[in-house]
């Protein structure tokens, strides 16, 4: 059990998260191309660092804590991440040797 | 069972057997103990289901007509040997009857950390059983446990759902008993029971869980969409409306391929315990074998596509998953290596929990190898949906994590029930299970290469030789797991009483009573000393 | 291996600690750190569900983006901030339950309760919408996509996944507000303390957890293609 | 009682070579480890029942050893079968074509010169050969073991395999990839004849014309060429001379015409709109022809190319100027 966040940090977290949604809204109905996903998530990745961090109180908790929570985040990586390996790649060709 | 074991005259300490009578002191439980023979007496009959599959198999493919059942139920027999084998025996087999029962007791905790949450795994259990038994009873499914889509999502004719929806429910029983576990070891241990002073069979337990817990839930959500496009008929790995059907498999077997080393990471645990025990000699590199569990539980996630180099998937994804295929390889050569470095010097018993750990180590290392040419992406397009992958993954499956499961009862045996079993019998039963399984396994790999598919319900008459010879070997294998089922039900009420400690062994669920007293032990007790520290006495007693 | 001594702590036993546990400190870090591996498989949970949509999202760019024309941004925005709204009513409540302050507590849990039901009600109004539009692939007869001909069949999936991953967020919504009744009620009846609130501490987790995941559902599925006409 | 099988094609003695290596390694492995535990049994067997042995913890040196030495020789394995695969992953540019599909529980296999049949296929020794996969229904797998190959049949895209038989005989065709009640069944032959041989096979038996010339009755028949006129533009594109070409499509991006194009283009018209025209023309033809006959639309349409190119009148030796990918590209990507 940790030391207890004043009742300010919590709104000020809550004034940024809302904030941001209102970016993350008015930035999608700017052309960025391929842009506009990328900041959408790295939006998403921020609010959500911010939660987790502030709302849910990772930031002062044990270390355990902070690797677990960073674990999940790190496996979904491997199961989005390897699965697009094989759709990003498929159309390569290969020309005889793989070096 | 339960009654035998309630019998007030076979124990007169207070136990956890004793300590209450009646079904619904079993049925309501939150003693992890009885929790793991509810689990033990359960999956024993899921092991006796499958089995009876596996020997219909065997009878079937004995000449290479389809002579005995029409394909139908060939089909059907296969998948339901796949299903209730795999996710009904093999996953929970460890973890949730030695593991459940000695994890704590390893760690000098008296209970898991949410003994109600243990239970109701116990129940979720056994209401994905009922699902997988309805869809038996039923009819069947026919779609192989890996129900590949689109004959799974649309083809199949059979109660695929039904199926689906009882593995779905199994898969949360192993996520809680993962969830339990991860909890119990983080946050249980007794007084001075460090990480690097853990029983190695807590450790694989440990690592078991991270991947229960992380690869579990991404295969309950395909399969989920697999029922629902079923239900609905919606075409989300259907390919007429721009579905992919390889993205299935590649969901599939996320989970699908850690399940293999979850279900061989507690088989690996076993087998620290049975080395060390009767060889009476401290691990032979602790931390590298502790090491290697975790490594294979986070690598064992990154080589899932080594199933799938022939569906079409790109090159240069086959090539990364193939060379990570060769990196898993490595920490499982490193326990291999360990184990026998173990033995040297040793004082070695031939004890028949050794005996199950000496077939486990030598069929395991031919289980390994014959996975590197699985691995390698030349070999694989011509072995590969042969039964050469059948040979392989029955060499890990049974001739590893079977032998393993074995290996465990039998040592455990007399600290779970307070009795011994007939050593002779045992001995026999053993050399049993290792002829009877190489002779049904081993020819399986020269047909595959010769190219005979799995799956096959009549097969081309130039295989039917090896197939012979499996057919006869299974019948050993199936007399092999009989003898132990009755000896060991006989031991119950005619066994010897067990001492608290009959092996000699090192480690604290052999320092308290046998069986153990409800809350495991009289006071929580205070670890001083590394894991297997057996040459810090002068003399073992026994006994 | 061990000497088999009592541990010489005595603790002051509260009503609340289980007997295998020696502390409340251990029971609590037990019961938070088991909330954590719970959310790790609910990550990968929603996470199946998130790699299926990346990889048809990868394949068929333009089809899903026609999709927008049938999303309501405004919507999807207003329910992102009613739920941060949830989330700091629920981090507050939390840090009542930690101070002992039993009133605000149960304001703010009645608070994260309204918002939650809220958001809730806006989805269920935006389901209402796709209905009437005839956007549901799951249901022969409400499936309509004749605007854009070009894109039907792959649209279906991602309206098949809109109706998934909202659908499970919203299942865990409703579980959510249950979870919170419980607590209110524990609460009402004067269960917590600064010594124990460990129920409100993961209760609060997993509220914003299921905040997080629609966080990225938001613009994952409502901000693709605004830029463009397509249809 | 036969114990290899028998190695027909121009890659299974290397795959064979490959397969000898790894299983010497294993074998000494195996070995090893089972002499190591068989001697350390018996030779530190358990003399008094007290006895306690010297503690001895590991050691590093070891350690990295068995983990390092086993992984140098793992990488050799990885290397070899990378290689073998990666060589074998595009068909020569001289090979010919042939056309399988995959239905439960039957091969039907075509010929550009007009052959068709069932659980039969006859290739002549020495001489490249590409098959073109697809599947009417699940996903079956085409595996002759003789010659070492074998790949998935996934529906809804085209996959391709190649080989070059090297020895005449009859070899089995297995469907490897469980498919469903008579999955088993779904087996058949492969005939690798003599050049010559092969010539009168070819002749012999009567055939309804080419896989073009099917396919070009199957355009008239479905009424494509009511609005694909050859010559002048009609409602539709022209499409002499589209085989292989670059298409602009009606968003702004430009595909190659491949197989996956123009089947997409048959069953789902409306994914790809060419520039110029508009949607919803086309009706879909899926469900009203069947993969073979895709296929022989395919082939007709390869046919028609403009004067000067090189193109495929007879099948035979195709050149269709496209790097033909093993792994075809995804139907609908790009």
């Amino acid at each position: 059990m940790h030391s207890i966040p004043s009742v300010r940090t919590y709104v000020t977290i809550w004034a940024i998260l809302t904030i941001m949604t209102f970016v993350t809204f008015y930035v999608a109905q700017i052309d960025l191309g391929p842009w506009n996903v990328v900041v959408a998530l790295i939006i998403a990745f921020f609010k959500m660092m911010l939660v987790v961090l502030f709302f849910m109180n990772v930031k002062a908790d044990s270390p355990l804590t902070k690797l677990f929570a960073g674990a999940g985040f790190f496996w979904l990586i491997l199961l989005v991440g390897q699965t697009l390996i094989d759709y990003i790649s498929r159309s390569w060709m290969p020309n005889g040797k793989f070096w | 069972m339960s009654t035998a074991l309630a019998d007030p005259q076979l124990t007169e300490q207070p136990n956890y057997l004793n300590s209450e009578y009646g079904w619904k002191s079993w049925l309501f439980t939150k003693d992890h103990k009885r929790i793991a023979i509810l689990y033990l007496i359960s999956i024993t009959v899921m092991f006796m289901i499958g089995g009876i599959f596996a020997l219909l198999i065997r009878l079937e493919l004995l000449t290479p007509e389809g002579d005995m059942v029409n394909s139908d139920t060939y089909n059907k027999f296969f998948t339901m040997h796949g299903v209730v084998m795999v996710f009904f025996f093999l996953i929970p087999s460890i973890p949730a009857t030695l593991g459940n029962f000695f994890v704590p007791m390893m760690i000098g905790a008296k209970d898991l950390a949410f003994p109600r949450i243990n239970l109701l795994s116990w129940y979720i259990y056994i209401a994905g059983a009922a699902f997988a038994l309805a869809a038996i009873v039923m009819g069947g499914v026919d779609t192989g446990w890996t129900f590949y889509t689109p004959f799974s999502s649309t083809y199949s004719n059979t109660f695929v759902i039904t199926a689906a929806v009882g593995v779905f429910i199994a898969g949360f029983s192993s996520i809680l008993t993962g969830l339990n576990f991860i909890v119990t070891i983080h946050k249980m241990r007794a007084p001075g029971m460090t990480w690097g002073r853990l029983p190695l069979f807590v450790w694989a337990n440990y690592a078991t869980s991270l991947i229960q817990v992380l690869g579990t839930p991404v295969v309950a959500i395909t399969l989920a969409l697999v029922a629902l496009e079923r239900a609905f008929h919606i075409g989300i790995f259907d390919p007429a409306i721009g579905g992919d059907p390889i993205l299935f498999q590649h969901m599939f077997w996320f989970y699908s391929h850690p399940a293999v080393y979850i279900m061989i990471l507690p088989g690996m645990g076993v087998i620290s315990e049975l080395v060390t025990c009767f060889s009476r000699k401290g691990i032979f590199g602790y931390s590298f074998i502790a090491g290697s569990s975790l490594g294979i539980a986070i690598i064992g996630f990154l080589v899932w596509g080594h199933h799938m180099f022939v569906t079409g998937m790109s090159m240069y994804a086959s090539l990364y998953f193939s060379f990570l295929t060769m990196l898993v390889a490595v920490p499982s050569a490193i326990k291999v290596f360990n184990w026998t470095a173990t033995m040297f010097r040793g004082s070695i018993s031939y004890d028949t929990p050794m005996l199950y750990a000496f077939g486990f180590i030598g069929l395991f290392t031919i289980g390994g190898l014959t996975g590197l040419f699985l691995g390698t992406l030349g070999i694989d397009v011509h072995v590969t949906d042969t039964y050469f992958v059948v040979a392989h993954f029955h060499y890990v499956m049974v001739g590893g994590m079977v032998l393993a499961y074995m290996g465990g009862v039998h040592f455990w045996w007399p600290k779970m029930t307070g009795k011994l079993y007939p050593e002779g019998w045992a001995k026999f039963s053993a050399l049993l299970v290792f002829a009877g399984f190489n002779a049904t396994f081993f020819p399986q790999f020269i047909a595959g290469y010769l190219g005979q598919p799995r799956r096959y319900h009549a097969y081309a008459p130039e295989f039917q030789v090896y197939n012979v010879m499996s057919t006869a070997g299974a019948t050993i294998l199936g007399l092999g797991y009989l003898i132990p089922l009755i000896y060991l039900t006989w031991s119950l009420r005619y066994g010897k009483p067990a001492g608290n400690n009959p092996w000699g062994a090192k480690g604290l669920e052999w320092e308290t009573t046998s069986p153990p007293p409800t809350y495991n032990f009289e006071k929580t007790p205070i670890v001083t000393e590394e894991a297997y520290a057996y040459s810090h006495q002068k003399e073992i007693e026994v006994g | 291996m061990a000497d088999t001594h009592a541990v010489a702590t005595e603790h002051e036993h509260s009503p609340h600690l289980r007997h295998h546990f020696d502390d409340m400190a251990q029971q609590f870090d037990s019961a938070t750190l088991g909330m954590w591996v719970f959310l790790l498989t609910e990550i990968m949970f929603f996470g199946g569900m998130f790699c299926a949509y990346s990889v048809y999202r990868s394949m068929y760019p333009e089809a899903f983006a026609s999709t927008s024309q049938y999303m309501n941004p405004k919507f999807g925005a207003f329910n992102t901030a009613i739920l941060i709204v949830s989330s700091l009513s629920m981090a507050l409540a939390v840090r009542a339950a930690r101070l002992g302050q039993r009133k605000a507590l149960q304001l703010l849990l009645v608070i994260t309760m309204i918002f939650g039901l809220a958001f809730l009600g806006v989805k269920a109004f935006e389901y209402h919408e796709h209905w009437v539009d005839m956007k549901v692939p799951l249901f022969a007869g409400h499936w309509d996509y004749s605007q854009a001909p070009q894109f039907a069949r792959q649209a279906q999936i991602l309206f098949c996944f809109y109706f998934f991953m909202t659908g499970f967020h919203a299942l865990h919504m409703i579980v959510g507000v249950g979870l919170l009744t419980t607590i209110l009620v524990m609460a009402h009846k004067g269960t917590f303390s600064p010594e124990y609130f460990t129920p409100v501490e993961i209760s609060g987790l997993y509220w914003h957890f299921v905040d997080i995941v629609w966080i990225f559902l938001f613009p994952l599925l409502y901000l693709i293609g605004h830029t463009r006409q397509l249809i | 009682m036969p114990f290899l099988p028998v190695a027909a094609s121009s890659i299974a003695p290397e795959v064979d070579h490959l397969f000898w290596y790894l299983s010497i390694v294993s074998i000494i492995m195996t070995a090893l480890i089972f002499l190591t535990i068989f001697i350390f049994a018996v030779k530190y067997r358990r003399r008094s029942p007290n006895e306690v042995p010297k503690p001895i913890h590991g050691s590093l040196r070891l350690e990295i050893a068995w983990s390092v030495i086993p992984f140098l020789v793992m990488l050799t394995f990885f290397w070899w079968g990378a290689e073998i695969f990666f060589a074998n992953a595009s068909p020569p540019a001289d090979a010919m074509d042939v056309y399988a599909v995959g239905k439960q529980w039957m091969w039907k296999v075509q010929y550009p010169e007009g052959q068709r049949e069932i659980n039969e296929l006859h290739v002549p020794i020495g001489r490249p050969v590409k098959v073109t996969l697809a599947s009417e229904d699940v996903i079956h797998s085409f595996f002759i073991p003789a010659f070492r190959v074998k790949h998935d049949v996934v529906p809804g895209r085209y996959d391709t395999m190649w080989f070059t038989a090297t020895k005449p005989g009859r070899y089995h065709l297995f469907c490897a990839e469980y498919c469903g009640t008579e999955h088993s069944g779904m087996v058949g032959w492969v005939t690798a004849m003599n050049p010559s041989d092969y010539e009168n096979w070819l002749t012999s038996g009567g055939s309804d014309g080419s896989m073009a010339q099917q396919g070009e009755k199957l355009f008239q028949q479905m009424g494509c060429s009511t609005c694909h006129l050859l010559d002048q533009q009609g409602r539709c594109p022209i499409l002499r001379g589209v085989y292989g070409s670059r298409v602009q499509l009606s968003d702004g991006r430009s595909v190659i015409a491949d197989d996956a194009y123009i089947r997409e283009s048959i069953l789902n018209p409306n994914a790809k709109i060419v520039a110029g025209f508009r949607p919803d023309i086309m009706p879909t033809f899926q469900g009203q022809i069947s993969e073979e006959g895709i296929l022989q639309l395919i082939v007709y349409i390869k046919s028609l190319a403009i004067e000067g190119t090189p193109s495929a009148p007879n099948g035979g030796t195709t050149t269709a100027g496209q790097p033909s990918n093993a792994f075809g590209p995804n139907a609908g990507k790009q």
